[in-house]
């Protein structure tokens, strides 16, 4: 306790009389970490785009017409006993026809002539997002084709395919480039605090010299590079905040537009921010002393 | 209070630079360390203050067995000794006043005794007025002299110095010869590494006469 | 001349004898070099999903049954004199009718006993991209919509218009993250540099104290930082080459699928980065040396 | 040679360190500088070699106006001239032979004519076996030759020597001493600041005495 209490004052008196390289550090870790959280910032934000996406409907169901209460029980059944769907919709022939022809095309103005409804009564299913969403609704149709009372399956097996292979494919970027991130902006943070370490070889030697513990060495170094690692990471979120903020004041408009809004980094991955930062600023100090000990003592 | 067997110290493996050394010095005793340059004298201050080890030979100090000190204790041997380094070893980014204080803050002090006795160093040095200075805004013998307070502060049993004198006038040399004397009377044994024939003989001590690693004359 | 031969020896014997900060500084450039280079292969490769996209049709001009053929040949003197038009597919009445039979949806099979053909010939418009790509459509749309022998016009609007907005989302975000990218490592990159100067103030102070010109102390930091950048950057072509190559080899498959292919950073492109980091070396030596120049200067 | 007209230098703005200073040291000279710690010793020299500013007065080193040079141009100044700093400035990552050709490197000589003169200047201060060491790895007395080898090496029309022989036993600096005395020989003006009794009655040259800045004989 006593050990910690000095090594704060000495902590302190150290970061004064080495201002330059503590800023310079400090500096390195806040935008480390800013560069780390932006990326997060993006990470959430395609996130939720993605996944408003994800709301439209998947799979139309037609039924046929002469269906029986019965076999649409069964079938609503069928939708609610399924863990992946997310919700149902049904839309009555009427309603089908009606939008039908709100929304009919030019050049297909010749059909509304028509004397009957063509259209079926059909069920829009949504599905939840899971990796394997597409096979599960190629399998869940084949299910309902069998069914009686359904005419038919409808699902942009294309549209959808190519939306899961994106998603697949932005997945794994995000993890590799978030990844590769993290561990080069970690790296980085590490090698600077050694850096800065390693002008004060001189320091440690003398306190050793005259008389200091291992322990009473390696404690103001650790705290001083938890220090840096707290100062640099809170920094960096004010930087992601002004960031986000500016962002979100200039592209709202446009972003409302698309149904989603602009998102922050969620809580618990701030906090996850400021850990790693002090995190990794102890484990350089620590990594940088413990070597610097050794040399000495091997020496 | 120090004794020496037998050492022999090799930097490269094939020059001996301590060539089976044996020394004895009793507590409260002031001796001086001569020889010319090169001889072994800082070597040998390394050795009892556990900073180098040795090929072969035994070294104790106040009981303790400094050849089988591990880094880990290796401070207990030191907060009973000062030492005057021969490149003073201040450091650059503290003012004279934080340089002293810090060899008491490092053993673990507390902070109004450190305040007192720093103070104290200063003024028998005769530093004062430059406390709240850098060093490298110092003269050369002012660097040499708080080198010499920051060793003398913590009052060790033993004071290792080494040549604490080679950038001082000889006035000022004489003065800080005595100060040691006064240490030494109040109890502290001192080795007083010097190349000057003035103050050896100012002083009047046991003179120990180094050369090429061999103790030539005790 | 002289000065720089003789510069370029101290400036080996300076790396030699200051090896571990010198390789701290390396590891910092090529890692912060590395997320650059994989940020842009991120950057390439979304870029060509994002036009692969972009291949679409964009609009459809449909025709009167009867229009003549210099109705024809002035709609067709239209598009090709349009700067933006990328091309155009004509779709007779017949191709349309038997496109229309076997996409039809089960549905609206009931059409397909209609014993006359209720489709109209059209051309099939694909727009180059650029920013104002929508609004050109619309206001093209508006000409067509007034030219003799023209039905209607259809175009997507809602989907064009949540493309372009995608577009523009993505390259925001991509534009911001990667100016805020580069700014941040090139930071990175200089702090470290300066940080490795740093611990050899000494060394400048005694060489200038020696004897030597202002300019024989800069050059062989100038050049140590520009054979810093050097090494880092080429080290990180090795690594993102390397990251580029297990992502090609782990996912090509999936991403065949996709119609497109993993793309390697562009040439020049990797030229820039080596160009950037050397740029970047130099400058950080030089700002450092300056610094450092002036301070003892004024002192 | 050298003139030094009046010179006021402060440091803080209050008392100044040189007062109101004059002396003139003509070519070929050589005179030892003296006087009590903290008397102005370095400053003067500092202030002849172009390294600090001084308040008010004309300082005229071979016929270059001291105090107009500016840091473009004061390596002119100082090619002509070698000096021996009081706390060696080493460079710690280089060895013996590096640092001594270093001097000479970052004038510009060509790499045949710097291994022949670094030998010859290693071998005058008996230090040829060290030339691999590192400074770290040598005693006091061993760098302090360094740092006067390095200052010769060039032989500098004007060789500053401040303190040079601080670390070193009586034989080796009267040996050193000799050495300065033979480059005065070929026509070197020396200056040699010393607080040593011995090495200045052993030289026998005109001694400028300092004290609180001021020349108290000369
Ligand atoms: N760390 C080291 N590695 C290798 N050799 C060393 C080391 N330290 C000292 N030496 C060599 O050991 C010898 C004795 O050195 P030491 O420092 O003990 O001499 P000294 O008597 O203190 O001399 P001085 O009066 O010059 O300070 C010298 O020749 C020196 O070069
Ligand atoms: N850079 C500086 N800033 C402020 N004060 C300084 C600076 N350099 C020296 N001084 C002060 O100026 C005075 C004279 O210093 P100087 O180094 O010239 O003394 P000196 O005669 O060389 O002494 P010594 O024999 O101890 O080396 C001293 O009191 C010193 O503290
Ligand atoms: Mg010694
Ligand atoms: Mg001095």
């Amino acid at each position: 306790m006593q050990t910690l209490i000095s090594g704060y004052r000495t902590t302190l008196s150290n970061i004064l009389s080495n201002k330059q390289t503590f800023l310079l550090s400090v500096a390195t870790i806040t935008i480390a970490i800013s560069i780390l959280g932006l990326f997060l910032l993006l990470f959430f934000n395609l996130n939720g785009l993605l996944s408003s996406w994800n709301r439209e409907e998947q799979v139309i169901v037609y039924l046929d017409d002469d269906i029986s209460s019965s076999q649409k029980e069964n079938l609503e059944d069928i939708f609610s006993n399924n863990q992946q769907v997310e919700s149902t919709i049904e839309v009555s022939r009427e309603t089908a026809w009606a939008e039908f022809q709100s929304n009919v095309s030019d050049n297909l103005k010749p059909l509304l002539s028509l004397e009957f409804n063509p259209l079926p009564a059909s069920y829009k299913i949504r599905f939840r997002s899971s990796d394997n969403r597409l096979s599960h609704i190629r399998e869940f149709s084949k299910i309902l084709e069998t069914q009686q009372g359904v005419e038919s399956i409808e699902y942009g097996e294309e549209w959808i395919s190519r939306f899961e292979k994106f998603m697949v494919f932005s997945k794994i970027f995000l993890f590799a480039i978030g990844g590769l991130l993290s561990l080069g902006l970690i790296l980085i943070i590490s090698n600077t605090i050694r850096l800065s370490i390693y002008s004060r070889q001189d320091e440690i030697e003398l306190m050793l010299l005259i008389g200091a513990t291992p322990r009473f060495v390696k404690i103001p170094f650790l705290l001083e590079g938890m220090i840096q690692g707290l100062a640099g990471s809170v920094l960096a979120l004010f930087i992601i905040g002004g960031v986000h903020y500016y962002l979100k004041s200039k592209f709202q408009s446009s972003i409302d537009a698309m149904g989603m809004d602009f998102q922050f980094i969620a809580e618990p991955f701030l906090f996850g921010l400021i850990g790693l930062s002090v995190l990794v600023g102890f484990m350089a100090s620590y990594i940088s002393t413990f070597q610097f000990l050794y040399l000495l003592n091997k020496k | 209070m120090i004794q020496v067997f037998n050492v022999v110290k090799m930097y490269d493996g094939s020059n001996p630079v301590l060539d089976n050394i044996s020394l004895e010095i009793s507590k409260g005793e002031f001796v001086f360390l001569t020889g010319p340059s090169g001889a072994g004298k800082t070597t040998i201050l390394k050795i009892l203050f556990g900073w180098e080890s040795f090929e072969t030979g035994q070294v104790l100090v106040q009981g303790i067995n400094v050849g089988k000190l591990t880094h880990r204790n290796v401070y207990t041997l030191r907060r009973s000794m000062g030492f005057v380094f021969q490149d003073y070893k201040l450091l650059p980014n503290k003012t004279v006043f934080e340089n002293v204080s810090f060899a008491q803050e490092v053993i673990g002090h507390d902070q109004k005794k450190i305040r007192f006795k720093t103070w104290e160093a200063l003024k028998n040095v005769g530093l004062t007025p430059k406390k709240d200075a850098y060093p490298a805004y110092l003269s050369g013998g002012e660097q040499q002299r708080i080198a010499i307070a920051r060793a003398m502060v913590n009052s060790p049993a033993i004071i290792l110095a080494d040549e604490p004198t080679g950038n001082l006038d000889p006035d000022i040399a004489i003065e800080i010869l005595k100060l040691f004397e006064e240490l030494n009377q109040k109890g502290s044994t001192i080795i007083f590494a010097t190349h000057s024939q003035e103050i050896m003989k100012a002083g009047n001590h046991r003179v120990i006469n180094l050369n090429r690693g061999k103790v030539v004359s005790s």
